[in-house]
């Protein structure tokens, strides 16, 4: 037997170090039928706002080479609906839950963490960053560090709730930012969003999403998410969430070796519900047969190239 | 885990045991199914089909409609339009292919107990037959009268009106069939909404199933409209995940609570088949 | 007959909109036995330093979904071979050459835009700035736009070629980049070089490239590519030369439809080494087909979503 | 431009004509070519070989020893170690492959002309013997002499010695085979640089042509460098393109003009057959 808990920010003790990545588990119901969500070490929410939200009009996703841009426009229910209607039942699954939210100011953010201080069943917050600052004229808050910090301090400030903060790709240097960010308070850091891109309808001369551009994840982005783990968790001493492109086991266990904490399953769950219950297992396989007996001695554990 | 079954809903690889070329470029499959999963097969519902590889290109399954099904086995007709459908029709007797469904809503039940049935009105465009046909392929294997209704089915060519000859078979349960197609070739010349309309006519009390391209189907809406008939629209909105967890397939609606209020709706989960007044193309 | 030629630089006009990614077509000798490499528009060699390079030791290539990651290091033969072995062929076979230079600090580039300035048989210079700047701690050039600007600003007094600046695209903002080296007097972007990524070997615990990390490159970048090519081609005015990930015509004509001028096919030339042929011979039959008379026409056509 | 022919590369798709299963999860194809592919064919040459569809996943071509041909075809043996290998394991006969070769320089021709013909030592240790077996089947299918030519041929176990029973035809032409395995299941219990460690005392004229693991090659270098004997390493480094354009499979080695200078070398091109003593591992 394997002990695959982890740590994942003070105190927050994970049974395995496999999460799902916000707006691919929906609200944690619609995978009910396919496995145990109990099971997994949490699942992170589609992103939550103050208001509900209704998303981008038009086609929202492609399937590109390897990957899928999508363009969804973090449709959700808003926060009270998702507190009242999804919440309680989420608890009585026995998950582990950790909220994933967003706004369109700073202040958005202070009050959604206000709001989620202190509710039971709520277990961390993941901060997504990723998203125009339309105070500051639509720059988004996770490609400047000053504005990526401040925001994160003020979320700090609104709630006592371990707190994940989520970078995105389209950067020149993560690390700043993720050096910004943990100096601000964050307890844990995830990554990585998805890369912003586009596609075109040949034959009709026209954008294929209705929004344009749109985020792409899936396997295509997994050297970039790699790298970024990598360099990230180099760089920090907090622990770091690996996102992109995990399909399976060994995807998700070189994201450990990289240096991440845990994982978080997206795309792949589209494709096969059961995915994030089949990493834990296969992980788990994996790390028997090598005569690993925790987790965390595999964690962080790649050789480095002689210099 | 390797093959799940949960209430209704299934995950697993199914072999294909029987492959037909229809027409230029679409196929029937059939595939390898339990009982269960038949019994939570209905008309008008839908399955997420992948290819049973480790490859990631194509990388999503795709939704397709289940057309016939019976005890262990279930067809889908798969036109090659792109990678994913071209991957699928390479596939041999034989082969495998990773199911997930059925998914979604399907067409509504069929008032019979009232007496009085209203006369039900299908209307098919091209590969919209795949949908509309298991309406009336499970009346056929269950022996259930078709009196009443009629199909009127489109297609750009006499080689597309695919399933024909098997359809007619419902003839003697009393479906009438009417085909019309784009260059001539079978049927009157034109579209099939134009027998849609001119039926309507004298059928203020007919139900209309519609499965189709998108112009077809916002033709029917607007055709019902006039009409004062109720109907259903079957949407074939692109999907990623098929089970309304990704939220990328859905559909602009009027709201439930009336009000001329808008909100989106999962086609996968909240659809395919819609109420034709409720969709806002 | 199209009218396939396009002017990628005041006074330059190329036969058809296709060249080749540099380093990938080698110094183009290699492709002479598969095509008439003059039927192109154009031909950009491999990265050429002032002295040989040896490149980066271990391996340096695999393979990623639907992508390549590679840690050549830059090994070239150095700017003088070139001229005395490889030009002279390539002048024989009549293709149009244009030398992609880099060094590790400015005066570097600067000197290489000296040297090659006049030289018979060069149509034009690309600037890959995607490299680290000793001088600069490292630093890329490209991913600060001052710096960027004051290379192509050097380069652009030693030469009096045209310039094309060739930009990365790990960067938070390309258009700000794209902007900057325009204003320096650059006459023409080319984009994307490669997106940095890394590849672990699970069973062996260890980076697989020698370097760690590597430019990944392939049909998994296309969207990535094609959205940075929207961008800066809608807010530069000078011609702008799309990268990333094309394989066959409609790649091609996706990316001329977003606003490039031409395009580079990189890794495809590796699968197959006829792309770049079949490519120009795609677009032509396509915009045949279409009835378009010109590709200059096509260039940029795309529709804009309704804001 | 679909396929070309330009001086002795070729480029094309190639139907399979044969398929055989050698031993768990390696097979042999039997490949489609024209006369002038095989005219271009030589022992140590390679091809690239890909499937033939217009997916990216696996994207490129996988280098492949040519292994034997005659006229209208050649062969290839290939192990089932990844994603590449494994697709083109899985296809079958009357299936198509996407052909790019014969690459590379292959093994240098035995000097025959000086009367005297020094012994040749070929030693292959687990899939090389797909290189290591071309020089035999070609003088076997030119009827060649091989006296003086002797086989070390090391595998994991039994069932891995793919090809023996072919090679052992070669027996009538003077090869002589020792064999040897991991596990003792067939010839000696060992590694096939024990054999040729021990061959090597009695034969300072003797040359060597070995291909395999890249472990085996060191240690084949190190015997060399004790006996003094001239010897061929094929190696198996990493490829993209196959033809010299990406610096991908570059292999450190002595510098041509001496004085223990370093330099890179294209093990496509240059390679991958490369004197013992210029190969710096
Ligand atoms: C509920 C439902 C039931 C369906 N039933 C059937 C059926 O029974 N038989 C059948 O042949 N097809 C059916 N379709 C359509 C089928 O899913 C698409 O043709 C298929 O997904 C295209 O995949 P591709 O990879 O081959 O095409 P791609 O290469 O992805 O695209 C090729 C073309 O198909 C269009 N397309 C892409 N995805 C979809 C999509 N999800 N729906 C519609 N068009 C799409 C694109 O706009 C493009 O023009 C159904 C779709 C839905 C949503
Ligand atoms: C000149 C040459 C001739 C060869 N001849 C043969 C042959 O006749 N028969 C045969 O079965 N194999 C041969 N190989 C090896 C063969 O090319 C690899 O096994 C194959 O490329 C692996 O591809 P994959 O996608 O299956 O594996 P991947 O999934 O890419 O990798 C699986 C494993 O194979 C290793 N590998 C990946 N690429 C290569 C490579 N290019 N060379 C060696 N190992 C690699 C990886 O390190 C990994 O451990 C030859 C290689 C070369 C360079
Ligand atoms: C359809 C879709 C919706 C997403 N919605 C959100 C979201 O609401 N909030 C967020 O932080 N990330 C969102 N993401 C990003 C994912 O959480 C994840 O970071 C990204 O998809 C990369 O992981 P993957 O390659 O495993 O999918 C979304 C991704 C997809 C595909
Ligand atoms: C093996 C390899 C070597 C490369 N070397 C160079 C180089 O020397 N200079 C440069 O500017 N770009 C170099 N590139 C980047 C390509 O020119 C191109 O920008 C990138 O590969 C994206 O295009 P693609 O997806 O079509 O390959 C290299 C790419 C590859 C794959
Ligand atoms: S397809 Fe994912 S929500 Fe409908
Ligand atoms: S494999 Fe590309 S240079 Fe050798």
């Amino acid at each position: 037997m394997v002990d695959l808990t982890v740590e994942i920010a003070p105190g927050l003790i994970l049974k395995n170090p496999v999460l799902t990545a916000s707006g691919t588990f929906g609200y944690g119901r619609e995978y009910a039928p396919y496995f145990d969500i109990a099971k997994l070490g949490g699942i992170i929410t589609k992103g939550l706002s103050l208001e509900p939200k209704t998303g981008n009009p038009g086609i929202r996703i492609t399937e590109t080479a390897c990957g899928m841009l999508n363009a969804i426009g973090l449709e959700n229910i808003g926060i009270e609906q998702f507190l009242s209607m999804e919440l309680p039942l989420l608890r009585k699954l026995g998950a582990v839950v950790i909220v994933n939210i967003f706004g369109q100011e700073q202040a958005d953010y202070a009050a959604l963490a206000a709001r989620l201080d202190g509710v039971e069943g709520i277990s961390a917050l993941e901060i997504n960053i990723s998203c125009p600052n339309v105070k500051a004229g639509g720059i988004q808050f996770g490609t400047d560090p000053a504005a990526a910090a401040k925001l994160v301090a003020a979320v700090r400030q609104a709630t006592s709730l371990p707190l994940i903060t989520k970078l995105s790709p389209n950067v020149s240097d993560i690390v700043a930012i993720a050096q910004a960010v943990v100096e601000a308070g964050s307890d844990a850091l995830s990554l990585i969003n998805t890369l912003m891109g586009m596609a075109i309808d040949l034959d009709r001369k026209k954008p294929i999403l209705g929004n344009t551009t749109g985020g792409l994840s899936g396997p295509a982005i997994k050297p970039v998410a790699l790298r970024m783990v990598y360099q990230v968790a180099s760089a920090v001493s907090v622990p770091v969430i690996g996102i992109g492109g995990i399909v399976n086991q060994r995807d998700a266990l070189e994201f450990l070796l990289a240096g991440a904490t845990a994982v978080e399953i997206g795309t792949a769950s589209f494709i096969n519900p059961q995915s994030a219950a089949l990493i834990v297992a296969g992980i788990e396989n994996y790390l028997d047969r090598q005569g690993c007996k925790r987790v965390v001695d595999f964690i962080g554990s790649l050789e480095k190239n002689p210099a | 885990m390797a093959g799940i079954r949960c209430w209704t809903l299934f995950l697993f690889n199914a072999e294909i045991i029987d492959k037909q070329k229809l027409s230029q470029g679409i196929f029937r499959l059939r595939l390898k199914s339990g009982k269960d999963f038949c019994r939570a097969a209905k008309p008008g519902r839908f399955v997420m089909l992948g290819i049973d590889n480790s490859l990631f290109d194509p990388l999503l399954r795709r939704p397709f409609g289940l057309c016939r099904w019976h005890e262990e086995w279930f067809e889908v007709v798969i036109k090659n339009v792109g990678r994913g459908s071209a991957q699928l029709c390479q596939l041999e007797k034989g082969g495998s292919v990773a199911v997930h469904g059925p998914l979604g809503n399907g067409y509504p039940q069929q008032k019979t107990e009232e007496g009085e049935v209203s006369p039900l009105f299908l209307v098919a465009g091209g590969m919209g037959i795949a949908s509309i046909a298991s309406y009336i392929f499970s009346a056929l294997d269950s022996n259930q009268s078709l009196t009443e209704t009629f199909l009127f089915y489109g297609a750009a060519s006499y080689a597309e009106l695919i399933l024909l000859n098997e359809l007619t078979a419902a003839v003697a349960l009393g479906l009438r069939i009417k085909t019309i197609t784009d260059d001539g070739s079978c049927g009157r010349h034109g579209l099939v909404t134009q027998i849609l309309a001119a039926e309507l006519l004298n059928n203020s009390q007919a139900r209309i199933f519609a499965c189709g391209p998108e112009a077809m189907l916002k033709s029917v809406q607007k055709i019902l409209q006039t009409g004062g008939n109720e109907g259903y629209l079957s949407l074939e909105n692109r999907m990623a995940c098929g089970f309304g967890v990704c939220l990328g397939c859905v559909q602009t609606v009027f709201a439930e609570t009336g009000a001329g209020g808008v909100e989106t709706a999962k086609v996968c989960t909240q659809g395919p088949v819609f109420p034709a007044r409720k969709v806002i193309f």
